[in-house]
């Protein structure tokens, strides 16, 4: 079988079900495969590991493809694993947060990823805000720990599937703004990324069918299919990732090859209008779909 | 005999009293204050944790306990190589001091792509980080203490013709060995930082993946547990270089008691 | 002998000399040598010379020079200028036995290991009889396993004589090696040194002006700011001479009386 | 007068070549082995953004710098009254010791996301991490002076009717300088590491900050730039530690020279 | 007086000697002294006591037990077993001055820093004059700010005795305080201690019995293992009594005599 190294965006979470599922039923080793899955440390790292040819495949967001582009790294966008956003504007109910005016002069805590002035800016201005109107700090990854204890008001970069249940599992009610509703256009999460000079590598359309079957086996035995992921991380044996498990369901994409252009274009126009990024290319630079 | 005893028996005493102290300082903090969980889990939570985890934590923290002791082992080399050929060489000394302080400012975070990139996803991308976190404070220590030796010792062995090597070998080092000590202690009680640092690049064992894990999925019991484990190899490691150092250093006037000298 | 060398002796007149008849071990050549600390200066231009297998024995006021004179032979301090050489025109440092004013002791050896350090040095087999003989002579020899922390301070020095001793080199320089003993144990010690150094050639640092009559073959009084070296004076007869020996009694008023001079 | 000069002139021109040799090692292993831009960008492209980003760079250097000064100062202040405690009472030893070692063995970065949530994400959090990171080198390497004192010096001390205050201040202190040197020099170079961290686990500004978010938006070139800085911090603030402990300790031996003494 | 005080001796007869005469200065008794370490017995049962004002120079081989037994009285050792209390009936530590076998200076501090260093510990005023002229009878008057490393040996022992003498206290200790210097500086600082010590309760440890005999009013020499002290006795007349005094030289003679005896 062909070796594949695969790096994760993060730890192991249900989002990355279809993979884990592919491998549980052996779609992989049935395509020829045999994939190795490895979790990185920081999110900012896979992305340079594939452009430095350390991995095969690596998983990151599609935001963050614009920004690897415009620094010229040799990445591609292979396909596509969740074709949702997940990421929201979360408050909590008793903040006086109702709705995106309440922010003005709040404490935003994000989670580094490069495009949260662009997503926030665009959300605020909805209310009539800027974000002038509040201030920002870094909270990493203890999203869900600053709000709680209320060190700040509201967090972007909280998932739907994820922090949201966290929140409620603490008894609080989170008041979640979808970045899709608020004038960011809807992109995909969770994509696939393959180094530019590889593209063209043969293991890549059997890995993305074998993921098409593991997604199709994952929509098909949900309940199964998580059995066995409890059973073989019981670290991770969980209400929250049983409830994450269900919910993020809908959000695989069941075509994972398949690249929808004029989204990518529209998202990258986005960006550049926000001024994130230097100069527009064109998709193909940066996205493919390797079964073409 | 009977004097060594007691006081062994002190020892374990002590630890245990101090261990179950700070338990209980611990609960009483995190009842008092009705600190959250995500804040901090009570003590029996962390219990629990710790027993329904006790395969995947007692695999994790076997790894890194390889990883400390490698990165310690390194680590301990490299410092003392440093040290000693900064003392050789004056030159070597005035050169390299900046660089090695500099290498202390570059977090080792900022480096950690870099050293994956070059030494790949296992083990030695790990003891390199461990080693990079301890091997300063030994060098900085040492020269220190091979610095301070008392010119008349290495001047008398020089006229007994004593090379260069034997003067090391027989004066400077033993001399300095309070000196490293020193540096040793403070070496070991990092070395566990230095490990998890280096877990946290790019692999997925070790008690500093456990924790990072955890940590990003809320799971603030197994992250504590992870780390009680850490805790307790770190006052091992500790006990162990303490005990071994008042072996080695016999020679050395203690003053710490100014009470009194019987004790 | 002791030889003042003037400044302007012969270099030929010197070089004839080199052929020591004592068993052979070199003497110490001392030329010009001058030492200042910042703006003091200690000796200037000090020239002698010490033939091979002499027992000199050095005297002077407190802080006149001696001990920093003794560390320039043993090549331990730099001199500002002037040179020391064997008289056979070799260098000196490397066959020298040097016992310091303090007794340096290492803390982390016991008293045997201490004495037979020099052979672990140099990669010698330790000549173990040899150095529990001289533990033996100093009385030392029921703390051979003692750290010196756990020794009286005449005890130190009496470790750190036998230290010297155990060395058995053709040069033997000592500052003040006696000052901590009591006047039987330096009787007995000196009298110890007097033999197993009787052919070798020694420069001897003492305050004691009986003991330099004792062992000394030459005497030297250093004296004066900047220092400089009384006329050497010989003491007649084999060292070690008894105490009540009349060449002593009379060697020794003689010195006292170039010591109040000296000091005024 | 002239030695100094030529030393001062000598330690600068040092300084310089140092810098410079390691930017050209630097530029000489990007260009050798090809290294990608977005591992390590160039020497001249950091220039750049150096340059472009110095408003920004400096603004939050500064609070960086703040915050290391603090975490020092109040790190220094923990280790020294810690380790004067301990000498002072050997109970307090025998039951801290342990603790301390406990403390060091949590990994700062485990610690971190408590303390920020405990001390908010303004400039306490980071002093308390710089602090935790600096204290431990301190009371150990401070500990250890001021038990290896000679207990000589202390008794004589003691017959001239020292108040335990007096012996501490006149004798015990100032015989412990020299290792408390060692610990100082090392907290000097750990220290930015303290800040770093805590500006990472959660702030808004301050050159960890910088760091993260050019990091995430793969801006190498300004990342390196804010690590540039912050080595440049270390650097000085080790010169500035070994030329205070120069002048302090100018009566401490030297043996570091073993080829000649007349340097 | 000197008396060695038998272990039965009656405690109220001891009472009423309490009355000393001379000036007030308490004097030193020492009851039952025992020391050990391990197996090894320095001393037992050690018992003597020194009037007040009085001057007692011991003597005794190397590591019989001298500076052991100083160091209990200085309270800077705990003995085995046994007491040691001022004639007043007050303890002794506290108002002693103490030098030590070795001279002690802080590295860190000038010469003039270290001999005031006393008062500075006590937040007293330093006395400034009265240092300065100690220095200056000890021939240090031009060294007041040099480092203790920048002395010679000898002049490192003199800046000590200048510190112990700066303090002025009622009971002096010093061990072998002259043994690193020359004849005449020897005899001047002698002369010096003598003059400023002279109504002190002195306990002098020395190896030169020509100063113990100039010195002190009574000698006590300890020898044996166990160490026992001898009778002690008195050297007519009042120190310091010049070298060629009659009562100093049949005083040595004796008391050489008793050392040869005691050392077999
Ligand atoms: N810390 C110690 N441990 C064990 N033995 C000791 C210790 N200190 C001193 N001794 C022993 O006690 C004895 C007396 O020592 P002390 O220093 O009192 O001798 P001393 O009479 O002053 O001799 P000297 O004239 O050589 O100075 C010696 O035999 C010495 O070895
Ligand atoms: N490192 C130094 N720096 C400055 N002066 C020094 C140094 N070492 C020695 N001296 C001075 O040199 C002179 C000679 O010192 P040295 O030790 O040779 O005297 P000495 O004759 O041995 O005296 P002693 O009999 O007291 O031991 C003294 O005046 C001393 O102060
Ligand atoms: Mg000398
Ligand atoms: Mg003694």
């Amino acid at each position: 079988a062909d070796k594949l190294t695969v790096m994760l965006d993060w730890f192991i979470n249900p989002d990355h079900a279809p993979i884990l599922v592919a491998q549980q039923i052996g779609a992989f080793k049935d395509e020829g495969l045999d994939v190795e899955i490895v979790p990185p440390a920081d999110p900012s790292v896979p992305p340079r590991l594939l452009a430095a040819k350390q991995v095969d495949l690596a998983l990151s967001y599609q935001p963050q493809l614009y920004l690897l582009a415009d620094q010229g790294l040799p990445v591609v966008r292979v396909g596509t694993l969740i074709d949702h956003p997940l990421n929201t504007l979360l408050a909590i109910e008793g903040n006086g947060i109702k709705d995106i005016a309440g922010f003005k002069g709040k404490k935003i805590g994000f989670s580094v990823s490069g495009v949260e002035d662009a997503t926030l800016g665009t959300m605020l201005a909805k209310g009539g805000l800027s974000v002038k109107d509040v201030s920002l700090v870094n909270v990493n990854f203890q999203l869900v720990s600053a709000l709680l204890s209320k060190q700040v008001d509201g967090v972007i970069g909280a998932y739907r599937n994820v922090e949201v249940n966290e929140i409620k599992e603490h008894g609080v009610t989170p008041v979640v703004f979808n970045v899709e509703d608020y004038g960011i256009p809807a992109y995909d999460e969770l994509i696939i990324l393959a180094n530019k000079d590889s593209a063209k590598d043969p293991r890549i359309p059997k890995f993305l069918a074998a993921l098409k079957k593991g997604t199709d086996y994952l929509l098909a035995h949900p309940a199964e299919t998580w059995a066995t992921f409890a059973k073989e991380h019981a670290d991770l044996n969980n209400e929250l990732n049983k409830a994450s498990w269900q919910q993020t369901l809908p959000m695989f994409d069941k075509d994972p090859a398949k690249l929808d252009a004029a989204r990518y274009e529209a998202y990258g126009k986005f960006l550049f209008d926000s001024k994130l990024i230097k100069k527009e290319l064109p998709v193909s630079d940066y996205a493919i779909d390797v079964t073409k | 005999m009977t004097a060594g005893r007691t006081l062994r028996l002190g020892r374990g005493g002590r630890g245990l009293l101090i261990f179950v102290g700070l338990i209980l300082i611990w609960w009483g903090l995190t009842l008092l204050f009705r600190v959250p969980s995500y804040m901090l889990p009570t003590p029996d939570r962390v219990a629990v944790a710790l027993w329904n985890g006790r395969g995947y934590l007692a695999h994790n923290a076997l790894i890194t306990i390889c990883e400390i002791m490698l990165g310690l082992g390194f680590g301990l080399l490299l410092g003392a190589s440093l040290a000693l050929a900064m003392m050789f060489s004056p030159l070597f000394q005035r050169w390299m001091m900046p660089v090695l302080v500099v290498s202390q400012a570059i977090p080792v975070f900022a480096l950690a792509p870099l050293l994956v990139l070059w030494f790949g996803f296992g083990l030695a991308s790990k003891v390199i980080m461990a080693m990079l976190v301890i091997f300063f404070p030994v060098t900085a220590s040492f020269f220190d203490g091979l610095r301070r030796t008392e010119t008349g010792w290495i001047d008398l062995a020089k006229t007994m013709r004593a090379s260069p090597y034997a003067q090391l070998r027989h004066v400077r080092l033993v001399a300095a060995l309070p000196a490293f000590g020193s540096g040793l202690r403070v070496a070991a009680a990092v070395a566990p930082i230095g490990a998890v640092i280096g877990e946290w690049v790019g692999s997925a064992s070790g008690l500093g993946y456990v924790m990072l894990n955890s940590n990003a999925r809320m799971q603030t019991d197994v992250c504590f547990a992870a780390l009680f484990l850490l805790s307790l190899m770190a006052v091992f490691l500790w006990q162990l270089v303490d005990i071994l150092l008042r072996r080695i250093l016999y020679w050395v006037p203690d003053a710490s008691h100014p009470a009194g000298r019987s004790a | 002998m002791v030889a003042l060398v003037r400044p302007r002796m012969d270099a030929a007149a010197a070089a004839t000399r080199d052929q020591t008849p004592n068993g052979g071990n070199p003497g110490i050549r001392v030329r010009d040598l001058t030492l200042r600390f910042g703006a003091q200066t200690v000796f200037e231009n000090l020239s002698f010379e010490i033939s091979g297998g002499e027992f000199v024995a050095l005297l002077g006021s407190s802080g006149v020079g001696k001990s920093s004179l003794l560390k320039i032979i043993a090549g331990l301090a730099d001199a500002t200028a002037g040179s020391v050489i064997g008289t056979d025109g070799l260098p000196i440092p490397g066959r020298i036995a040097y016992m310091g004013q303090q007794d340096l002791l290492y803390p982390w050896l016991t008293v045997m290991q201490n004495v037979t350090l020099g052979a672990r040095l140099r990669r010698e087999p330790v000549d173990r009889p040899w150095a529990e003989h001289l533990l033996e002579r100093v009385g030392l020899s029921t703390r051979q396993k003692a750290l010196p922390a756990a020794l009286s301070g005449g005890m130190r020095q009496r470790a750190a004589i036998a230290r010297t001793l155990y060395e058995r080199q053709p040069i033997v320089l000592m500052d003040e090696p006696f000052s901590a003993l009591d006047a039987i144990t330096r009787a007995m010690v000196q009298d110890l040194a007097a033999e197993l150094l009787a052919d070798r050639t020694v420069l001897l640092i003492t305050h004691d002006p009986l003991e330099a009559c004792r062992l000394g073959h030459h005497l030297m009084v250093l004296s004066g700011h900047p220092a400089r070296l009384g006329e050497p004076f010989t003491v007649p007869g084999q060292p070690p001479r008894a105490p009540d020996d009349p060449a002593v009694l009379t060697s020794q008023g003689h010195l006292l009386r170039l010591l109040v001079e000296a000091s005024r």
